[in-house]
């Protein structure tokens, strides 16, 4: 492909070659993401087993809707994201580039929704090994509560933030033109890995807000 | 010595001499010499690492121990753990025969990602820093198993960065893992199908898998320690309502199959060695190939066998129990068929292949002792005492680091252009191996007594036995220390190697020894299976003593 | 390998359902099902991150091996959870428990 | 000297014979199987040798029969083994109804173990031979691990929860007893002795040495000074349930489950009531966490086991010392 000729690497046979081994290898790597949220997800869920009583308490200080409409957001990020990579695929590069930039700004208004309202856990005192205070003897097992809060909206968080960063230098490659049908391996790569946190939000939503909400 | 006479061939153009300069190494992108960086990066651990085991070995020569005190010896055995099992034995045989083979193995000219390979070289010496930085600090004493409530509240040592390194070095080992996958699935050569891989590959492959999927849960898991620590959480602290046996849980979930990152690029090394060595195809091919990724799959499911006694349900201890026997089946299966590829082979007695006679035979008693450990009623006994200390280095010691060893004396003409001195080697190998089990056979028989482990002062019953085992590291490291010279030496003034010494029928012995930087002058076409020696005519072995009419000779009839 | 190219309507369509199941899952959570919410909520999930693997991450589309690589990850997912298996099991007497007395 | 070099620990109690008798048959099968790959490995590599250079081994690729074989043989050889020390491990985990209960707290880096009667002893444990003993364990830090080689069993000792083990010893004598999960700097120094003695010797014991209260009657104190009774009237008439006959039986909980009182459900409702409330009560109950310690609380425990079994509040030790009635 004379568009992109800076696109092969000299140990690869071809493109396609090149393509497949770099699909594969983002798969693999969003497995072992898989198995690090994992970890933490086992965590949670035997804190939740061993203290059901205090994990339904301290999830009523998440609200449920803000956290509906968080990820609502986020599903339409992952809308944008996939129609950039569409856009990619056809080589359309005013969309494309207007489609990251949708991505990366929705991404944003997750992450304030999400400052919002680690705030305010701050302002009630919620933070485990910081300033935590609980009404009640179960103040114990709640703060498990809040540790596995913070441990994986923080983690999900920090993803986001990478992915977001990526986003950036994609939009200005984006912009530059350097994607072209023949050659959008980067975008394509970097929606697969949006997607994917937004799949761990879609797991994170129920487990950390929708705990006996009616108790 | 099948050694080709050291005629000086003609000068060729080689990865070691296409660039000079701190720099042509440190930005390179070639996985041989990546390879050879990790060499440097593992040795020196290595001896950090033994370094430590010497001190533990001088130290309880005595019962009331002769060198340091508790807190310090504690630091001992913890740093020689870590630093052995993170830091040594598993990037070992993957980040250095590994990176260096597996591209010339299946014909490509490199890994599917170069620069991603020089990354985890990077990041690795990242977390090893960080691990040293710890011990510089004063060192870390929680046991490698970093077992809370201990590490996240009771002990004051360094646990934090080490904990912080370890997690750092894992993704060099996710990196190395999702490379070789890659690479295996996508840049074969024309012809190199799955059926025709090396069993190294197979093995790497299977290893690959394990490196994927277990390490992120052991960078969570530990992640987790450092923040409990830091914040003074509780979810490992039953005091703060957490468990500490999920811990454990996940501990094990990823150190079981670790013991298996460890041993099947010694399973990988010892397969070539026995065919190369016997000069024949291996006994059973595709059962040994299924064996690799079977004891990669099903060592997934054992690693409860670590806490039967530490807390967990009692079913869950049958389950484990039952599971262990299984994983041990696949490791079966090879050591049957590595024993019945020598019927009617061609023996050499090559040194490499001493090292992998000595790894079928240590291994199978480290892994034997292992039905012991996973025997629950007796397991209770000899949980947590020298039984199990014994188990370990018998497997690790006496099978992965001579499997590790055989593999970079049998590759090192191809690393290096150059031979080893033949006659110092095996005498090395033989040091090596009285060595190792004057050491560690005593400490058996000491965990049986009931001798525990990670004691710096002992009841004076156990005395004999323990100054037999300093007695034997001594020898011990005799025994490392003389490889370590003459491959030095070697590099100088060991004879021209040519690009196929012994022959072998991997395609790494098709190029020149030392490879080209693209690895062949042409992409390799392969037409035959592994281990083919009757049928590849294009091997050229030494030539026949006169009058002498050996059962099978090449070319066969 | 020729690239699939999605419809720009599906992806819609997979939005819409997705933004329709968000509000459900929120929607069910407030009804009292007893221990089924979580079941439930957990469902819904899964049959969202489904929808927007298969369709927005192309697994559909894409070759047998990749779809081999997402199915292991699921399949040691499970592997790990298989720890809870330990939390259920267990004893409150743990490992050592007096036979009912006769 | 070498001939006072141990090789095989002593055996005392009825476990180690049969830990002893696995451990011979897995010798037995291990030792065979691997005797058996040496030689082969030593006939081939010497029959075989090289002996031109030129040679190479015979075209052999395997053998579908073989591999059949050396799989099913070893996989029952395994399942004999699993079976055979899960069997072992059953009677480990399940001791007999009428076993002498020891108390064992665990610190770093010390072991203290209360006799029902009230003796306390320290990194020592008196028991008398052929009686069946369980003890039940706790820490008040990090993980311990109770190790008697000579009986061949041992458990780990968890913070805020109970483990236990059971014995039976069958020889008087002195035994060593070590501490066998690492806990710390002076993890080995955290040992002692168990003293198995004769019946008469061991009731002897008992009664000698600054004799304090049994558990139970400091059990009795606890329960008055924490006022536990204002809230649990014997006749259940008070805001709180009756303790009478409470240990052992059946409790129904809010969440409809239920559940058996057992040692760790005591232990739950005074140090986390909320935990598992009992139906038709309210969470009233205060917390005892950060009040008592591992020590009493297991004092009142045993206090108010003897409350199930309908006796006057006051008993003495030696009525307890055989739960077995
Ligand atoms: C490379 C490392 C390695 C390997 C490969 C193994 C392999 C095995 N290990 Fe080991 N193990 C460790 C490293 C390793 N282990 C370490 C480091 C620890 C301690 C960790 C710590 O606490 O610090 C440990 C601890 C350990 C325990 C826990 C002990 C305890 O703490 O109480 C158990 C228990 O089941 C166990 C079992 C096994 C089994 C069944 C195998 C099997 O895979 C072995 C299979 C091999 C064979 C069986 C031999 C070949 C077969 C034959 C010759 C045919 C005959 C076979 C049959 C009849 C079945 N190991
Ligand atoms: C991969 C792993 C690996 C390797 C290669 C080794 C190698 C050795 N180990 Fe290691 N060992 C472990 C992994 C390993 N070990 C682990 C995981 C533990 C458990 C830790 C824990 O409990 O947390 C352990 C624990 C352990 C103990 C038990 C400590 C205790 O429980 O109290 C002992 C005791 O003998 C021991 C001895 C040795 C010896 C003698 C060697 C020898 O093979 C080493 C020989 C090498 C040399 C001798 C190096 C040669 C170099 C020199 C001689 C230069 C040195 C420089 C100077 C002296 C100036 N090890
Ligand atoms: C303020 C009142 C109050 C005090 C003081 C009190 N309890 Fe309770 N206790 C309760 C109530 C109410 C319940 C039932 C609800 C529940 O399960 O928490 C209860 C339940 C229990 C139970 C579980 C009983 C069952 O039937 O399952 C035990 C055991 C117990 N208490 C022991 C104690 C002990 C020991 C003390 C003193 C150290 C104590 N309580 C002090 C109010 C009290
Ligand atoms: Cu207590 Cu070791
Ligand atoms: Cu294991």
């Amino acid at each position: 492909m004379s568009e992109a000729p800076y696109a092969l690497q000299e140990h690869f046979r071809d493109l396609e070659q090149q393509k497949d081994a770099a699909t594969l290898g983002m798969w693999i790597f969003l497995v072992t993401e898989v198995m690090f949220f994992g970890g933490v997800m086992l965590s949670y869920s035997t804190a939740r087993y061993l203290h059901p009583a205090a994990f339904a308490a301290a999830s009523h200080y998440s609200d449920p809707l803000i956290g509906a409409i968080n990820t609502a957001v986020l599903i339409c990020s992952s809308l944008t994201m996939a129609l950039a990579v569409h856009a990619s695929q056809l080589g359309e590069r005013k969309p494309l580039v207007g489609y990251l930039a949708a991505t990366i700004v929705l991404g944003c208004v997750f992450l304030a929704v999400k400052a919002y309202e680690w705030s305010h856990k701050f302002h009630e005192h919620v933070v485990p090994g910081y300033d935590f205070s609980f009404p009640g003897p179960e103040a114990r097992s709640a703060a498990l509560y809040f540790t596995h809060y913070f441990a994986m909206t923080g983690l999900h968080a920090l993803h986001m933030v990478i992915g977001v960063a990526v986003l950036g230098v994609l939009l200005v490659r984006a912009w530059k033109g350097r994607y072209t049908p023949a050659y959008h391996t980067p975008v394509e790569l970097s929606g697969l890995y949006w997607h994917f946190v937004d799949i761990v939000w879609i797991f994170l939503y129920p487990l950390l807000y929708l705990i006996d909400i009616h108790r | 010595m099948s050694a080709v006479p050291p005629v000086e061939v003609e000068h060729h153009e080689n990865y070691l001499n296409t660039s000079y300069g701190v720099w042509s190494w440190l930005l390179t992108t070639d996985h041989k010499r990546i390879g050879l960086l990790y060499l440097v990066s593992v040795t020196f651990f290595f001896f950090v690492g033994g370094f430590f085991a010497t001190l533990i070995r001088l130290h309880l020569m005595t019962p009331q121990g002769t060198l340091v005190d508790a807190a310090t010896y504690n630091k001992m055995f913890t740093m020689h753990g870590v630093v052995m099992v993170f830091f040594f034995l598993i990037p070992a045989i993957p980040t250095v025969l590994g990176n260096f083979l597996v591209p010339l193995m299946i014909g490509a000219k490199d890994l599917a990602f170069p620069r991603l390979n020089l990354a985890s070289w990077y990041i690795f010496n990242a977390g090893g820093l960080l691990m040293i930085y710890s011990v510089m600090r004063g060192g870390l004493d929680t046991g490698w198993t970093f077992y809370p409530p201990y590490s996240s509240l009771y002990s004051n040592t360094h646990v934090v960065s080490a904990v912080l390194g370890i997690f750092i070095a894992g993704f060099s080992s996710i990196l190395t893992g999702l490379n070789f996958l890659v690479t295996v699935h996508t840049m074969r050569a024309p012809g190199m199908t799955w059926g025709r891989l090396p069993l190294f590959v197979w093995s790497h492959y299977a290893t690959s898998i394990i490196f994927v999927l277990g390490t992120p849960v052991i960078a969570i898991t530990l992640a987790l320690v450092g923040i409990e620590r830091i914040f003074h959480l509780g979810i490992f602290d039953p005091s703060l309502g957490g468990d500490p046996v999920l811990f454990q849980h996940l501990f094990w979930f990823y150190s079981h199959p670790a013991v298996y990152i460890m041993v099947l690029p010694g399973m990988a090394v010892t397969t070539e060695l026995i065919t190369t060595f016997s000069r024949k195809r291996l006994f059973g091919y595709g059962f040994v190939a299924a064996a690799s990724i079977a004891i990669a799959v099903i060592g997934f499911f054992v690693w409860g066998h670590h806490m039967f006694v530490a807390g967990q349900s009692f079913y869950a201890s049958m389950v484990f129990s039952i599971l262990s026997y299984l994983v041990a089946i696949p490791s079966a299966i090879k050591v049957f068929n590595w024993t019945a590829t020598l019927y009617k082979g061609s023996i050499s007695w090559a040194t490499p292949m001493l090292y992998g006679l000595g790894f079928i035979g240590l291994f199978v008693m480290g892994g034997m002792t292992g039905l012991f450990l996973s025997a629950l009623g007796v397991d209770v006994h000899v949980h947590d005492t020298y039984f199990v200390v014994a188990h370990f280095h018998y497997i690790m010691v006496g099978g992965t680091v001579m499997a590790y060893l055989g593999g970079l004396h049998y590759w090192w003409p191809k690393m290096s252009g150059r031979m080893y001195p033949e006659g110092l080697a095996k005498f090395a190998a033989v040091v090596l191996f009285i060595g190792f089990n004057l050491t560690f056979f005593p400490q058996f028989v000491l965990g049986y007594l009931g001798m525990p482990r990670r004691y710096h002062s002992y009841s004076p019953e156990f005395q004999v036995l323990n100054v037999m085992s300093t007695a034997g590291a001594s020898i011990l490291a005799v025994g490392y220390l003389l490889p370590m010279a003459y491959f030095i030496w070697s590099m100088r003034y060991g004879p021209i190697a040519g690009p196929n010494p012994w022959p072998g029928t991997g395609l790494e012995w098709l190029t020149a020894s030392p490879p080209p930087e693209k690895n062949f002058e042409v992409t390799p076409v392969v037409t035959w299976d592994a281990y083919d020696f009757p049928n590849r005519h294009d091997l050229k072995y030494p030539a026949p003593t006169p009058g002498f009419t050996p059962a099978q000779t090449w070319p066969p009839e | 390998m020729s690239e699939t190219i999605v419809p720009r309507k599906n992806y819609v369509l997979v939005w819409a359902a997705l933004m329709v199941l968000t509000f459900v899952t929120w929607g069910v959570a407030l009804i009292d099902l007893g221990p089924f919410s979580i079941v439930v909520a957990l469902l819904i999930a899964f049959f969202k991150a489904g929808l927007v693997v298969l369709i927005f991450m192309h697994m559909l589309y894409m070759r047998r091996r990749t779809q081999l690589v997402l199915i292991a990850g699921l399949f040691w997912l499970v592997i790990l959870f298989l720890t809870l298996g330990d939390y259920i099991t267990r004893h409150p007497l743990l490992f050592c428990q007096p036979l009912p007395i006769p | 000297m070498i001939a006072d070099v141990p090789l095989f620990p002593e055996s005392a109690s009825h476990l180690s014979e049969q830990t002893d008798n696995l451990f011979w048959f897995l010798f037995g099968v291990s030792a065979f199987i691997s005797v058996l790959i040496f030689l082969l490995i030593a006939v081939f590599a010497i029959k075989y040798h090289r002996r031109a250079p030129n040679e190479i081994g015979a075209p052999i690729s395997g053998s579908l029969k073989l591999e059949i074989a050396w799989t099913v043989i070893p996989f029952v050889i395994a399942m004999i083994m699993f079976a055979w020390g899960a069997r072992l491990f059953f009677n480990m985990a399940h001791p007999p109804p009428q076993a002498m209960q020891i108390f064992v707290v665990a610190k770093q880096w010390m072991w203290k173990a209360q006799h029902p009667e009230g003796r306390i002893e320290i990194n020592e444990l008196h028991v008398p031979v052929n009686r069946d003993v369980m003890l039940t364990m706790t820490s008040q830090d990090v993980i311990h691990d109770l190790f008697i080689p000579a009986f061949r069993i041992k458990a780990d000792v968890l913070p805020n929860r109970y483990t236990s083990m059971w014995f039976r010893a069958s020889k008087p004598g002195r035994y060593h007893l070590f501490c066998a999960e690492y806990c710390g700097t002076n993890h080995a120094l955290m040992g002692g002795w168990v003293t198995v003695m004769e019946p008469a010797d061991f009731e002897d014991w008992l009664s000698r040495g600054e004799r304090g209260r049994s558990m139970v009657e400091s059990g009795a104190v606890l329960f008055q000074n924490y006022k536990c009774a204002n809230c649990h009237v014997e006749d259940g008439s008070g805001h709180a349930p009756s303790l009478m006959g409470v240990y052992g039986a059946p409790v129904r909980l809010t969440t409809g489950q239920t559940i058996t009182a057992d040692d760790a459900y005591l232990r739950e409702s005074i140090l986390n009531p909320r935990a598992k409330i009992v139906a038709g009560y309210r969470p009233e109950m205060p917390s005892f966490q950060r009040i008592l310690n591992e020590e009493q609380v297991l004092q009142l425990i045993a206090y108010i086991k003897t409350m199930s079994a309908g006796k006057p509040l006051q008993t003495t030790g030696s009525e307890l010392s055989n739960p077995a009635r």
